[in-house]
This record gives structure tokens, C-alpha cells and sequence, in this order.
């Protein structure tokens, strides 16, 4: 371990970005999740993030970890400490590490990384694990476990922390938790024996914790489909949305086995492709079962005529966009908010959907239970429009809640009893002027109440009709229904901080970076006032948001501004109001890029209105 | 546009054990070309329903689009019909089945909707066997587009005005057959005495059963130089032998030679009794079946009648593990696992 | 033949709408076709429509036909003469007869129908046809004609007109001039025997069509794709698109065949689905050759994910949508606009696309021929969006032109030599600073210019990469070039009439019912400035139109003004100067609907603007 | 990501009539699994290019998605290559293959892209009988989304979680034969002695030919309960006995038992020799190859080599007609009528 000599080292306490650099397919992750679980266990915010390559094996992939005291868990820029154990990553890895920062890497190898600004430390991970095991198909795996024991050192983690976490993640192969443990302690025990420690950066339990869980947007989300009573999954395999249906499938093998004959109280199908898999969810909603399906962009594509068909028949459905890189294939595992306008508009002819924007896996969890109801009652697809950057790593976030006393609702569905008593019945009558329908399942009743569902224009009685009148009045009770739906869905969340204040516009996965470029604007005494939006249609708080701003900022991750344009076209916003604030490499937003952007034109600004005054 | 028919109960119908008469099994009047082979399969689906005393409201039709696809709409009224998008009906069908499996799904399909965009979720629903009637309305044509050579078109065949079809048929039975559809008949919209049998037949078996249907389309595709028009398929037909559906309880009382005939048994007990008419064929080998056809082929001749069929099938829900109770019916109580077990879940995240 | 007691008769010469009410597949359109072809023989602008079912026989259909002198080609609304042949549909038929409206229906079968306020006129034409033609097969076609010999003499059409008709349109089955001509003087000699003639309706020679042709929009887009140089051509039946790929297929095989050999110079296919279509159009296009699909919007849903594909790996491609009512399979046979959006954004991800707006026949055949040179300077898809009504009816617009001198432009691409003197290909290398990159084709060169094409991001040389600052910089890139695309595309026709003037934005078929409507406006002392969109992205005149106007109205036959959202969302445009002017029943669009709603709200403008004023 | 090989000509690497050696053929460093069978395969399309001379600038490359989708970055570094989208690599080797028929279509998938997304696609392409060279790198998995079973995985097989897959799978080979593919062969990555003349075979076969080559996923489906693995398919892998190509004017010097060979000529001239090993086998014969494959399935057996062929076939530009000079090459004097005929036309119209 050298010293750095023309820089001080980093010193902070729980408070930093640790990277690890690994090579796919290494088997490192479980390794690096132990690390951050571990920050997690000792009540320090952490945020993990798997950056990975399309790939199954062989190329470089990084696991990035910030741990934040003060709870800014957004991307941060730049690394504290590398655990560079990819060789062929090596330069970009130690590039990254700022001034004072700190690289540990496999010295089994030796390297000179030629840089006077950071304290390199050795340990020969490799050498250790050959000497200590057996087995050489373990060893690379143990050697993971060993870097870890090693930070557990240099960091001052407890050890107890570290050693539970191995015995849960073990619990069902107890063999192998004292070879972890060794791993664990081989690393320990190098640090302790050849190092000094801890290094600048340490951690020291916080406590912050409490009512916080951590995990990642598509298992809450899957979660949430079973607590919504979902009884129906058909997906095709799509990075980032494949562990969504996994999620799902998890949790309903658990808690949804019929008591007394052990069958399966839902079904899921892996469908042959994303059209067939958004035509058997809606199959199963027509047929009154609470049906999904989770895509990413592609999917989306793929799935737009069958959604101008449920959107014009009126079926309810749930569909999970976890947003990549677009366009086409674009980056599969890379983040981005690229997919708004094509969920918004989906499908040719005049359609508008309904989307619900969640922000962290806690709304993963309730929007998606959510969704169902609101499918059901508005008898149309719900967008639940998540990202990778959520959906697939682990993020803290509040306790699920459930309460017991709440009912689904099912929306307006007529049983036999209720056919029974009805002269007239015409599944699109539109009897409450609501714009939504009254829908019977097949098979309710023996003489009445059947109808026939189709994608070509009907009138109330769901008759084929070529009258235009009829058909445009159809057209018109659905926007009533999609006004109607603006009273349902999620309100924003709103925060207001001072006077004379720009306003930000934010959703989804933006928002820890958005927080955390709030308070240091603060500290520049630029007050911002925060809007995140939850969902589209707009309800009235946005717009009214919107009229108490004279400048507000957009913040998304996409090239097009595609919410931006989303406002203006349904709200009729002047456009110099609504500043775009866009970021599409793929990665996910920092709070410096929107402290910069928006610090830039508000001191602008600022200099202008006093000009004014003057 | 379909027109409501008056339904006028004449006291001298002929009724069913469920007191229904024929005309209770009707749905809107047909707009279809007056002599449209889709017509007479509507016919056929409504004296199978008759016979068989069918609950018309446990019923599901599902379709694509194409005339074939609109003909749901002729027949049991009382029945949910969904008329869904060109060539996903099998997609739409699947996902029905799996949220309700109390009711029967026929689904209603052309060639232009099952073999061209909607070949792989054809294949895709058998592969799963989904427990449906699949009805493929076979005119080699596009019917409502007005007359396009579909893929199950001959290649010597020709349309209206002459041109040649330039590409060899897909054969959706013999495809049906390899991959492990369990009931497949080949059948002529013109022969009710073959066909009523082999849909009833179909209607009773559990699991996928392929119904191809040669039904000429009068318009576009029945002049003197096509292999789907009704002289050329009343020529060219030739039968595996008759087929008799024979009802659960009932005695057999065919008309076979003795020694010649085979039964079957389906899924509620009633039989089906096949006659046995060549040595080289027998519906249950599907080797000797796929052997069968195209030696027929190799003829010239179009082989009609029950080609495979296979009893013994897992459909999809049982393969899924589904409960019986359909999920439709599932209530809160079951489906949500409550604030207690959400606790726990709590815990072994943090 | 009953005189109008009630009423006057209506009187009227070249200025009328008639109506032919038939049974779907009883083989009217010819006969039909044949009475509007006189018109325009006679020089008389002429506009028919054919008003069809979804449904291929039995099913009520209509042929409606304006006669304007004037030019005034809209749908007008009110029939003032009824031919009406099916019974099914009297009661609809007699209803829309304008007060002094003549009625003329088969008394074959005699019928009282209870309007006094109009002229019956009884002419048995299938008594008079079974009595002449002894094949009962023919009887129904040559009702048909008989009743248009009968308005030949009622309305005093020249004979030699209808005649030539006749022999032109059977030079190939001469056999059948005779008994046509036969059948059309039993309907001429029945009225001079029997009737009063003329009516108070009469048409007259008026020489108002010398460089006016009669062709469908479809048949003209498939010959200009011709003249284009289009060698390949992938489609799947849709209506009302498939006139198009045929019309492209009819004129090929006459103009495109190998002089020595007799083979086709062009390669027709029709596809599986539209997947497939785009897919081979892709194919082709990326191999060299020009390629195009067309399609209707169910097609545009499904060809959505291929459509990003061409998209970011930059391959030309032209599509043709023939738009039709939505949404989903929505009214196949009635014509709507309401693929705008789903055809400027279509897929997931950040993508735009260029779309041309052809408004008559004329621009179809110019448009379509531009579309491929397009396409191969900016790699990328091209649209060209007419729809129904303009599509599949004939339409009067001026003659076609070619420009022998006109030189196809292939684009950028680099032959042998070139490769051989460049150094350094990167296919992605925006070397012009124009957005726009060179290609090659396959094959071209044994060592140099062999590259790979993508959907997932790629750098400069298109190699994969996961570089977020590459890939948003392609992104950017592809923004540039969108901006130039806004400098190639067909500029918009503007037309100022006056000082103060609201605008009018319109595009497409609405464009004879706008003129109409600004001379009815003029006469009402409301001036109209117009200007029709013919391209996306907007170019600056677009905006300038735009910025010279404080209110301007925006026509367009979708319910969701989806082209208003697109200049608000591109432009940046206050949406209180844009006022949505919509029409979505299916049936195009009349200039009172168009008057009516614009009257309205400028007599409230201008009282206003007086009221400030006092 | 890939990675660009530095070409060291090193002076004693073996030429071929090019002068070109095995290298030119490479394509940059596959970043696929070490020990993945895709890239066997494409060591295999590595040698017949070299060994059958060609000039890689007349290949086009086209792909889907999947691991095996990006093969074609692993060879013919001097070919254009294409990665379209999932399951749709079909329709734009088609479009590609009737711009231009002077070059070479070698079409790369995955049993994912292929036999579920790109069913259909599959499908119409063998119907249409496009001139390539369709490979599936077939794994029984979904490689690159980490191990969902694929629509080829056995009935009887486990995931590498040890559970179950459900659905019966679909065999591309016999439906290929079925639709009148006119070259189908099934082969293993790990034989390439086997493979490298089958490939070369397709290759000059004038047609759509197919290669269903097991390719097994080390990553995802190589352990004991799979079906798809290097150990399961070595055990159970019956050839129909050995095939060699004889290159344009070469002997035929065969190691086979005298009148134990066909001769099979191919579209150039060149030959495949086939040993002869069973009587009721015959790849000209379409009936008794599905047979045959059939009952050898039954046995439990995986037969590969080339199953059928058929080489009278019509290629899809013979069907069409359309002339021999690539369309993507002619020039606007034969493609725009010009304004005389325009005028004509106009004259038509009015
Ligand atoms: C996505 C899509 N593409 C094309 C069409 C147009 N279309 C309607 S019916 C049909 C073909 C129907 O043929 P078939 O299934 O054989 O039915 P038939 O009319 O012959 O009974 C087509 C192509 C459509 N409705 N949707
Ligand atoms: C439209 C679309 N859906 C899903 C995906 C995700 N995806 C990528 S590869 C793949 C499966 C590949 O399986 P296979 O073709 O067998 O190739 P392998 O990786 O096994 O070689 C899937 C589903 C995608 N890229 N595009
Ligand atoms: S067009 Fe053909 S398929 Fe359609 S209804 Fe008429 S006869 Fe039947
Ligand atoms: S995951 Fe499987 S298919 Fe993909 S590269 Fe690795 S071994 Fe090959
Ligand atoms: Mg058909
Ligand atoms: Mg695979």
C-alpha cells in the first residue's frame, strides 16, 4: 500500500462511492450485493447499481454503491474507492478514481497504475484463494467473498453484519457457509496482518433505517401484482423486465397455492412473442380474470395493435414497460424514459392511454396493485412505466403497507342477479355519464348479458355499425372516459419551497438526483419548487402547478423531451414555459448535471429580472 | 352490420333436453355472400350445439378478422363472442381459457388469418394444447380483401382472373398433426353428414382439437380453375371413412360393416365410431396418419375426415397446475396474501 | 313521374349531387364509373365517392357523385338526384333527397314513398331487362347501365360520350359493346318514349378539364413509384391499401420488362403479415435496391418495432399509409387522418420520422416518385400518408409531369472508387456535418466498406458499443439530420387572402372542401388565409405562416387534432392561436361544416375585437 | 462489443485458390461464453468459405437477436452484416436476397428467434424458397436473456434450476421438410467433421436450405437433466451416415463400402457423397426421412446429417421471374418510362 503524497486522501465517514469492477459471468454479483446489504444492515443509505453488458460472459461489468448518510442515493460521478478486479478494464477503472481516492486490486499480479493521486492497496486475492481452496471452480467466487472481507477492514463494516447476511443467503445449504465465512476472513485477516486500517473512508452504523426496505422495482412490482389479485401473467423474456414476471412468479408459487389440492391459484405463460403475450392477457381480462404482461421498448412496439383493440373494445389490462435504451434495440441494459409518448399514444387512430409513473419500488409496489383497479374500472390498458435503473437494482425505499380492510374493486361488472334486473342491457351505454360501461363476463347468465367484444366500430349495444355519427359519439364518450380517468390516477406530488421559485417537473427514477440537486440549489440559494408526476392523464394539480410557474424545468431521460411534449400537447402549455432538462446516455441522471443546468439559466435569469427591475 | 333476427318460437320445433329448439342456437343474420362455405359451417356449429344440448352461454367464440372470422357472429347468440385482430385470435383464446376453464371456446379462424399472419400463434397454441375447437374456414383466398391467394392455396390452382399461385400450400392439418394437436379432421364445408359428427367430436375432446375445413368462397375463389371450389373438392374428396358421434349413454348403431369399425372414446364418455376403410391408416399412429395424407395427396385426392386424434392429452391448465375453480371466480380472500404476510416480506428485506 | 307539388323542383345545370344507392357485389361500380366519366368527358369537374361495407356482398352500398362547373369538389351533404336500386336502403335513400330532389328507383316492383316534396320518377328497369336479355347472369349488370342510359336522356348527357365510354372499356371483350349499348338505349328509350325529360337538372358541356386527368390516389402513388425507380415491393392486403401495391404491380408489368428476355425488372411480394412487408422492404432497401410496403393503420401498429430498426441503423425505406377510420380495426372502409401521430413517432424509444402529406392524386404520384430519392438522401423511412377517400375514388387533378432531365438521387453512397481513395470508412461518420453518414451496399468492394448494420447502439465505424457518450451522441446526430430532412421535404402551400386574415392549416384530403369553404367565407366577408401542410418535420415557412397569424385553425379529420399536437409539440407554439377544427364520423369533411365552425368563432372575434376597439 | 482481431498474415498459413487463408475469413473476437457452441459454428462457416473459396465480400450476413444472432460479427470480417430484430431476420434476407441475387445469404438464429417470434417467419421464408442458408444455433434455451426454455427444448428436460419445462418442442428440421425446404440437415457444433461438408452442401445448394445445428449453451443448458447438452447429444446423436463434399471437378474418393454411397450433384456442379446406411432411408425422399426421423426420436435418438434434399427446386427470383442482373443495380434509363409514356398514360385518364 503506497501513500498518495500530492494529494490529502479521501476522509469521510459513510459517505462515498465504492465501484466494483468485475468481469461477467464471475460470479461477483452476489458478492457485491453482500456489500451493500451490509452498508444497508448497519442503517446507512445505500444505492447499488449492476452496470452490465449485453453478454452473458467474458466482458467488463461494474457494480457501483454509493452510501450516503444523508440519504442522496441518486448517481453520483466519480469513484472513492475501485475494486478493480477486471484486467482488461483496468485503465478506464483507475481513470475514474478521484484525486485521494482509493484502488484495491488482485495483486497476485503486480501492476503499476501510474497515478501519484490515490492510495493503491494490494492484496492477492488470487494467491490467497489458491493457497486456501481446494476446489479451483470455487475459488473465483470465494475471491469475491474475500475482497469484501477485506473492505469489512479497511471500511470498519461489522463483522457480525457481514457474517449474518452469509448465514440467511445460506440458509437452505448450510454447507456452505463456513467456506464463505473463510473467504470472508482470508481477506479479514490479509488486512489485518499486512495493512494498515481502516483507510479515510470509513462507515459507522447510522441507524437511518428504520421503516426502510431494499429491493429492487420489478420484484415490488411483481409483488404488487399478486397483493392487486392478479391471476394472470403471460411475458416474453426481455431484459429489463424479465425479473418482473419472475417477481410475480416468485411470490405466487408462495402465497397463492390452493390449500387442500396444492394447485396454483394463478397461471403463468412464457408466450412464443410480445404480441401473443399482450393477446393472452387480454384474453384472461376479458374473461374476468386480473391479467398483465411486463415489456420492455421493444415489447411496447410490438404490442400496438392488440392495444388499440383493447383501448377501443374497452377491456381492462395491465401492462409493465421497464424503460431501456432506445430506439430499437437500442441498449438493453442501459436506462433511459424514452418510451413515454409511444405508451401515451400507443397504437394508430385516436388513442390515449392511461400511465402510472412510479418513482421508486415502494410505488413499483402500490402502483401496480393500483393498476388492476384502475384497469377494472376504467375497462382500458394501464401503463405501469418503470425503468432498468428501478426495475432492476436494489433501491431503499419505505415498508410496504397493505390494509386489510381495503376491497378491490372490481368496476362495473354485472352479475347474473344484476342482468336479472335490467331491461336493457347494452355493453356500451354509457348509463352514469362517466363514459365507462357496464361489462358482463361470459357465462354470467343463460339469457342475457352476452355481447360481442371487437376492434371495429360498434354502437351502445356493441353492434358492427358503419354509421359515422354513432361511431364519432363512441369515439367522444371515450375521451369523456379518459377525462373521467383523470380523477382516478395517482395526483402528483408536489412541493413547494419558496416564493418567486422555478418549478421542476420530474418522474420515475429521476428522483433521487432530483432531491439531492434541490438542496444543493438551496445552498445556492436557488429555490426549486418540485412537481413529480405520477401518472397521464394529467389531473388538475399538475396544470395548477403548471399556472403558478412562469419557468419550469423538465427533467427526463430522453432525447425528446417526450414528457415536455406530452404537457404541452394536452394541456396547451406555452412551450417557453416548460424548459426541457434531458439526459440519454443511458446512465442514470446525476444531481450535478440538473444543479448545472439549471444554476446556469436561473442565474441568467436572475441577472435578467433585476435588469428589469432596474 | 348484423340484423337481429325475429326469434319466433313455433310451438312444432323440434327441441332438445335443455327444451331448446334449433333457432335458439342462431345468432345475427349472416352478411356473408349468399352460398358462402362459412354459412354452412355456422349451420353445422348450430346443429352440433343442438345435439349435444350445449349451455349456448357457457359458450366463448372467438375470431380474427376475415369473413370467416365474422361468421361468430351467425350463431349462438347467447354466447360472449369476441371478433379480436387479424390472426391473434389463438393469443386472445389462450388467455381466455386459462382465466375460465368451465367454459368450451371455439374458435373461429381463415387461411389467410391462421396460416399467413397468424401461423406462429397457431402453432404456438397447439404446442400449449389449449383446450379449444379451432375452426379454420379454408377457402384459399383472402375472402374480404377480395380474393388475394392465401398459403393454404395449390400451387397448379388459379384465381379469378387467371393468374397462377406461384407457391406451394401450407398443409395447417398435417403441420397440426406433427405437432402434437390431439384431434384432426379434415372436412368439407358442403358435407354436413361428415361434418357435424367430426365438430361434435371435437366439441366433446379436451385439449386442441383442428378442425380444417375446406369452405368455398363463391365470390373469389369457385371457378373451374381453383382447388377450394365445390365441384373441385366434391371430385377430389376422399373420405377416411364415416365418422359417427355417438352420445354418452347411447348404443352404437352404425350402419359399418361388421369388423370395420373403431370407437373412441372423448373426454365426457360419449364415443366416437370410426369406420375402417383402409389397412394403412388408423387415426390414433400419427406416423401412419401423416403417411396416409400425402400418399392421398400424391393422388390428387384431399383426404377428409378424422386424421388423427389422441386422447390422452394434458391441456393447458392441467399442465399449468391451474385450479379448478376458474380464476375469474377467485375471490380477495385467496387472491391477497393480507398486511400480516406483507410484514414478513417486510423483514426479509431489510 | 310525379310532379313536385309542394316545392319547386330543384334547377340546375352542372351543379348537382347525385346518389346511387346499389347492392354490394351486384356489379354498380362500373356502370357508375361510367356515368362519372362522362362528366368529366363533358369537361364538368366531377368528384365521385364510393360509400362501401365492410362486407363483400348483399350489404347496402353507395356511388355518390358531385358535378360542380365550378370546381368545388368536396363532399357537399343532400342529394338532388337519387338513383335508387336497393331496397334495403329506400328509406335512408328517399330521406336524404334535398326538398325538390328527383328520386329514381326500379318500379319493377312500385312503391309509394311518401314524399310530396320531390320527383319520382318509375322506370321498371328489371322488367325492361329481363324482356332484353335472355342470361340471367347479365340481367343484373345491365340494370345498371340501363339506368344510366335513362339519365343520359333525363339530365342530356351526350350519347357519342357514353358510347366511346363503352367501346374503350371493352376494346378487349368487343363481344360485350353491343349488348351494353343495347342496354344502355333501353334506358334511354324508355324516358324519351315514356317520360318528361330533361329534368330541371341538366348537365352541359363546359371544357373545364384540358390538363385535367381522373385517377384514384393509389393508382397514381403505385405508378409514381415507378417513375421513381422503385424494383421492389413487399405489402399486405389492407383496405384501402391495396389498390396501391396493385396499381404499383399493374404498371410494372407493362413499362418494367426486360426488353431481350421478357423478365420482370421489379420483384412484387406478398408478404405473411405487415412484420414481414417492412421487414423484405427493409431487406431490399439496405441491399441497394428501392424498396417500399404500403399498409393502413393496423399495419403501422404492426410494423412499428421494424420501423425503429430503419429508424437508428439509417436505412431507407418508403411506406405508404393509406389512412382508414381508427382506432384499431376501427371503420375499414371509411376514410379518417388519424394516423398522424402514430406515423411522426412511431416505436419506442426517441424516434421521428419524416412524412409527406400528398392532398390530391397529383401530389400522390409526385410525392411517391420524391418519397424514394428522400429516402435515399436521408436514410431513413419515409411516409407518405394519403387515406381513403383519396386513395381508393378517383379524383379529378392535373396531368402528371416527368422532367426527363430529372436525375434519380441515390444518396450518399460510395461505389469501388470511391472506397478506394478514402482512407478511413466509418459508416456512421458524419463527415458533410449534414446528420447525414455514407453507405455502402453489400458486395461492392473485395477488401474496403464492409460494415455492420444495427439496432443496438453503435459507434462511428458501427461497431456495437455500450459507450453512453457515443451512443447519445448518434442519437444527437440523428436530431441534426432531422433538422435537414425539414430543409429537403416538400415546402407548404401558402395562400393569403388578405390583411388580418385568421389562418387555416390543412393537409390532404380535406383540401377541396377548405377552398370551397374560403369562397364561401369570402362571401361571407370572412377572410381566410390558407396554408396546407405537405411534409413533417415543419419547414420554416411553416413556422412563419404560423408566427403572422394569431389564430389560426387547424382542419383535420381525426378526433384528437393530432397534427395540431405535432406543430405545438415540434414548434413550440402557444396552443391558444391553434384551434382544433375536427371531423371524425369517417365521412369526409364539407365546407359548411368547415364554414359553420369557423363563422361562428370569428363573428365572436370580431365583436370582440370591437368591443375592445369602443 | 467487439473487439478487432490484428490480422497477422503469417507466412506459412495455408492458402486457398484466393490466396486467401483461414484468417481472411475470421470476423472480429467473439465476446460469446468460452466454450459456447455458436462459436464452433462459426469456426465451421470459417472453413467451408475458405475451403469452398469465397469471396466474402459476395456474402451478406443476416441475423435476428440472441447470442447466436451475433455470431456473424465472429466470421467473414469482410461481408455486410445485418442484426435486425427478434424473429424477423426471414423477411429481410428476403427483401435482400430479390434486390440482389448475385450474392450469398447466409442467415444466422436462434431456436428462440426462430421457432417462437420468428415461427412465422420461418415459416413463409422456406414457402417462398429463399436462395440462403438458414442456420439454427439451436440451444433449447434463451441464451442471451439467461435460460428460459425455448419452443425446441425437450419435454423431458430441466432447466439448469431443475425445473421442469412443460411443453413438447418443436422440431424445425421435420417442419422444414414438410413445408418443401429443399436442403435440410440437423448437425452438432461439437462435429465438425460432420458439419463443415454439410454447410459447404448448403452453401452450393440453390434454394433454402436449413442447418439445425444443436449448439449447446454451456452457460445455461449444459448440465445433467438437459437434453441439449454437449454429453446428452454425443451419447444420443445417431448420423444417417456420412457425408462429404466434393468440390467442382474433384474425384469422388469416399471411404464408404462400395454401392454403400449416393452421389448428390449440387447446384455449381459440385457433389455430396452420401454414405449409405439404411434401407428404409433415403434423403431425395421426403416421406421416408420423416419417417425415419420419427422413428428414431421414438428410439430416443437425435438424427443428424442431411435428411433432405431436393434439387429441382425453383428459387423464390425463378418464381417471380425476375431478371438476372441484381435489381439493385439497374439504373434509371431501364427503370423510368420518362414523360412520353406519361403522357400516354395521362391520355388514358382522361
Ligand atoms: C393487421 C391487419 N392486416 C390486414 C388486414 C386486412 N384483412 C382483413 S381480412 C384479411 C384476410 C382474411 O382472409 P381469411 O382469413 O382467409 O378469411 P376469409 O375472408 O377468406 O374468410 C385481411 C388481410 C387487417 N384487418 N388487419
Ligand atoms: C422484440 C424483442 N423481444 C425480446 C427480446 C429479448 N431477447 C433478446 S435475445 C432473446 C432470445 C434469444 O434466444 P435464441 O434465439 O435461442 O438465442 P440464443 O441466445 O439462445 O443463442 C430474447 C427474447 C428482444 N431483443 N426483442
Ligand atoms: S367473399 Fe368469399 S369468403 Fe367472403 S363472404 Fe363472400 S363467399 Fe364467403
Ligand atoms: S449464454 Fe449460452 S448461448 Fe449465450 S454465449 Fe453463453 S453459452 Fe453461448
Ligand atoms: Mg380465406
Ligand atoms: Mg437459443
Amino acid at each position: 500500500m503506497h501513500e498518495v503524497k500530492s494529494i490529502e486522501s479521501i476522509q469521510s465517514t459513510n459517505d462515498f462511492v465504492i465501484k466494483f469492477a468485475n468481469v461477467n459471468g464471475s460470479g461477483s454479483a452476489s458478492a457485491n450485493q453482500m456489500f451493500a446489504k451490509a452498508m444497508f444492515r448497519m442503517g446507512i443509505p445505500v444505492s447499488p447499481k449492476n452496470i452490465f453488458p449485453s453478454n452473458i460472459q467474458g466482458l467488463p461489468t461494474w457494480f457501483e454503491v454509493r452510501v450516503n448518510e444523508k440519504g442522496y442515493l441518486g448517481s453520483r460521478g466519480g469513484v472513492d474507492i475501485a475494486v478493480a478486479m477486471n484486467p482488461q478494464s483496468y485503465s478506464k477503472d483507475v481513470d475514474e478514481i478521484l484525486p485521494g481516492g482509493y484502488l484495491l486490486y488482485d495483486s497476485t499480479w503486480k501492476r503499476n497504475f501510474n497515478r501519484k493521486d490515490i492510495t493503491v492497496i494490494e492484496i492477492p486475492l488470487t494467491q490467497l484463494c489458491v493457497e486456501a481452496f481446494k476446489n479451483p471452480k470455487q475459488r473465483p467466487l470465494f475471491k469475491n467473498i474475500a475482497y469484501v472481507g477485506a473492505l469489512s477492514v479497511l471500511l470498519d463494516i461489522e463483522y457480525e453484519v457481514l457474517e449474518n447476511i452469509i448465514s440467511e443467503q445460506f440458509i437452505k445449504k448450510p454447507a456452505l457457509i463456513e467456506p464463505n465465512l473463510k473467504a470472508l476472513n482470508l481477506g479479514r485477516n490479509y488486512v489485518l496482518e499486512n495493512l494498515p486500517y481502516p483507510l479515510g473512508i470509513t462507515v459507522s452504523r447510522a441507524d437511518k433505517l428504520e421503516d426502510k426496505i431494499l429491493i429492487s422495482g420489478n420484484e415490488a412490482a411483481g409483488l404488487g401484482a399478486v397483493y392487486g389479485g392478479a391471476t394472470f401473467c403471460s411475458w416474453y423474456p426481455i431484459t429489463p423486465s424479465t425479473s418482473l414476471a419472475e417477481g410475480y412468479e416468485k411470490y405466487a408459487k408462495k402465497f397463492r397455492i390452493e390449500n387442500n389440492t396444492g394447485k396454483n391459484l394463478f397461471a403463468s405463460v412464457q408466450a412464443e412473442d410480445e404480441l401473443a403475450a399482450i393477446g393472452m392477457a387480454i384474453g384472461a381480462n376479458w374473461n374476468g380474470a386480473r391479467g398483465f404482461t411486463a415489456t420492455s421498448g421493444p415489447g411496447i412496439s410490438l404490442m400496438s395493435e392488440f392495444l388499440g383493440l383493447a383501448y377501443f373494445a374497452e377491456i381492462p389490462l395491465v401492462l409493465f414497460n421497464v424503460q431501456r435504451g432506445g430506439p430499437s434495440t437500442g441498449m438493453p441494459t442501459r436506462t433511459q424514459q424514452s418510451d413515454v409518448l409511444a405508451c401515451a399514444y400507443a397504437s394508430h387512430g385516436d388513442t390515449k392511454h392511461v400511465v402510472l409513473f412510479p418513482s421508486d419500488p415502494k410505488e413499483c409496489f402500490d402502483f401496480s396493485a393500483q393498476a388492476f383497479d384502475l384497469a377494472d374500472q376504467l375497462q382500458t390498458p394501464i401503463f405501469v412505466v418503470s425503468d432498468l435503473d428501478m426495475g432492476m437494482n436494489d433501491w431503499v425505499c419505505d415498508k410496504f403497507k397493505w390494509d386489510d380492510e381495503y376491497k378491490y374493486n372490481r368496476g362495473k361488472v354485472l352479475n347474473k342477479d344484476d342482468l336479472d334486473e335490467i331491461e336493457n342491457f347494452g355493453r356500451y351505454l354509457d348509463v352514469d355519464n362517466d363514459g365507462i360501461c357496464y361489462r358482463t363476463y361470459p357465462g354470467t347468465h343463460p339469457e342475457k348479458g352476452a355481447f360481442f367484444t371487437r376492434g371495429t366500430s360498434h354502437d351502445e349495444y356493441a353492434r358492427y355499425t358503419e354509421d359515422g355519427e354513432v361511431n364519432a359519439a363512441t369515439l367522444s364518450r371515450l375521451m369523456k372516459k379518459f377525462r373521467t380517468a383523470s380523477e382516478l390516477v395517482p395526483e402528483p406530488v408536489i412541493e413547494i419551497n419558496g416564493k418567486d421559485s422555478c418549478g421542476v417537473i420530474f418522474y420515475g427514477s429521476t428522483s433521487p438526483a432530483v432531491h439531492e440537486a434541490k438542496d444543493i440549489l438551496k445552498e445556492k440559494e436557488i429555490n426549486i419548487d418540485l412537481m413529480q408526476i405520477r401518472s397521464f392523464p394529467f389531473n388538475l394539480d399538475v396544470w395548477e402547478f403548471i399556472a403558478n410557474h412562469d419557468r419550469i424545468y423538465v427533467v427526463e431521460q430522453n432525447r425528446d423531451s417526450q414528457m415536455r411534449t406530452l404537457i404541452m400537447a394536452e394541456g396547451g402549455i406555452s412551450p417557453e414555459i416548460l424548459r426541457p432538462l434531458v439526459h440519454f446516455t443511458g446512465d442514470p441522471i446525476q444531481a450535478s448535471y440538473i444543479v448545472n443546468k439549471i444554476s446556469e439559466r436561473e442565474v441568467n435569469y436572475k441577472s435578467h429580472i433585476n435588469a428589469k427591475k432596474r | 352490420m348484423s340484423f337481429k333476427k325475429p326469434i319466433n318460437h313455433h310451438p312444432k320445433l323440434e327441441t332438445n333436453k335443455l327444451g331448446l329448439t334449433r333457432r335458439d342456437y342462431e345468432g345475427a343474420v349472416s352478411t356473408l355472400c349468399a352460398g358462402c362455405g362459412h354459412d354452412s359451417i355456422s349451420a353445422a356449429i348450430i346443429e352440433s350445439c343442438f345435439k349435444l344440448n350445449i349451455e349456448a352461454y357457457k359458450v366463448a367464440k372467438l375470431s380474427g378478422i376475415g369473413c370467416s372470422s365474422k361468421a361468430p357472429a351467425y350463431f349462438l347468440e347467447q354466447s360472449h363472442g369476441f371478433n379480436s385482430v387479424h390472426g391473434r385470435m389463438p393469443s386472445v383464446a389462450t388467455g381466455a381459457n386459462c382465466a375460465n376453464r368451465d367454459l368450451m371456446y371455439l374458435g373461429v379462424s381463415g387461411d389467410g388469418d391462421s396460416a399467413s399472419i397468424g401461423l406462429g400463434q397457431f402453432v404456438h397454441a397447439i404446442r400449449r394444447q389449449v383446450d379449444m375447437v379451432y375452426f379454420v374456414e379454408n377457402n384459399g383466398t383472402y375472402g374480404l380483401t377480395k380474393g388475394q391467394f392465401s398459403a393454404t392455396n395449390d400451387l397448379e390452382s388459379k384465381n379469378k382472373y387467371g393468374e397462377d399461385n406461384l407457391f406451394k400450400p401450407i398443409d395447417l392439418a398435417t403441420m397440426a398433426i406433427q405437432l402434437g394437436a390431439t384431434y384432426v379432421a379434415r372436412s368439407f364445408s358442403g358435407d354436413r353428414d361428415q361434418l357435424i359428427p367430426l365438430i361434435m367430436g371435437a366439441m366433446q375432446h379436451k385439449g386442441f382439437a383442428l378442425l380444417d375445413i375446406i369452405s368455398p368462397c363463391v365470390t373469389f375463389n369457385n371457378h373451374d380453375s381453383s382447388t377450394k371450389s365445390y365441384d373441385y373438392i366434391r371430385d377430389h374428396n376422399e373420405a377416411v371413412g364415416k365418422t359417427d358421434f355417438v352420445p354418452l349413454g347411447e348404443e352404437i348403431s352404425t350402419s359399418y360393416k361388421e369388423g370395420s369399425s373403431t370407437e373412441i372414446s372423448l373426454h365426457d364418455g360419449s364415443k366416437l365410431a370410426l369406420e375402417k376403410t383402409d389397412a394403412n391408416f388408423d387415426p390414433r399412429d400419427a406416423g401412419k396418419a401423416l403417411n396416409f395424407i400425402r400418399e392421398k395427396e400424391k393422388e390428387g385426392k384431399v383426404l377428409t375426415g378424422l386424421l388423427y386424434i389422441n386422447d390422452l392429452a394434458k391441456d393447458l391448465n392441467e399442465t399449468l397446475n391451474v385450479t379448478q375453480t376458474p380464476l375469474s371466480q377467485l375471490q380477495q380472500d385467496v387472491l391477497c396474501p393480507g398486511s400480516e404476510i406483507l410484514d414478513e416480506i417486510n423483514q426479509s428485506l431489510s
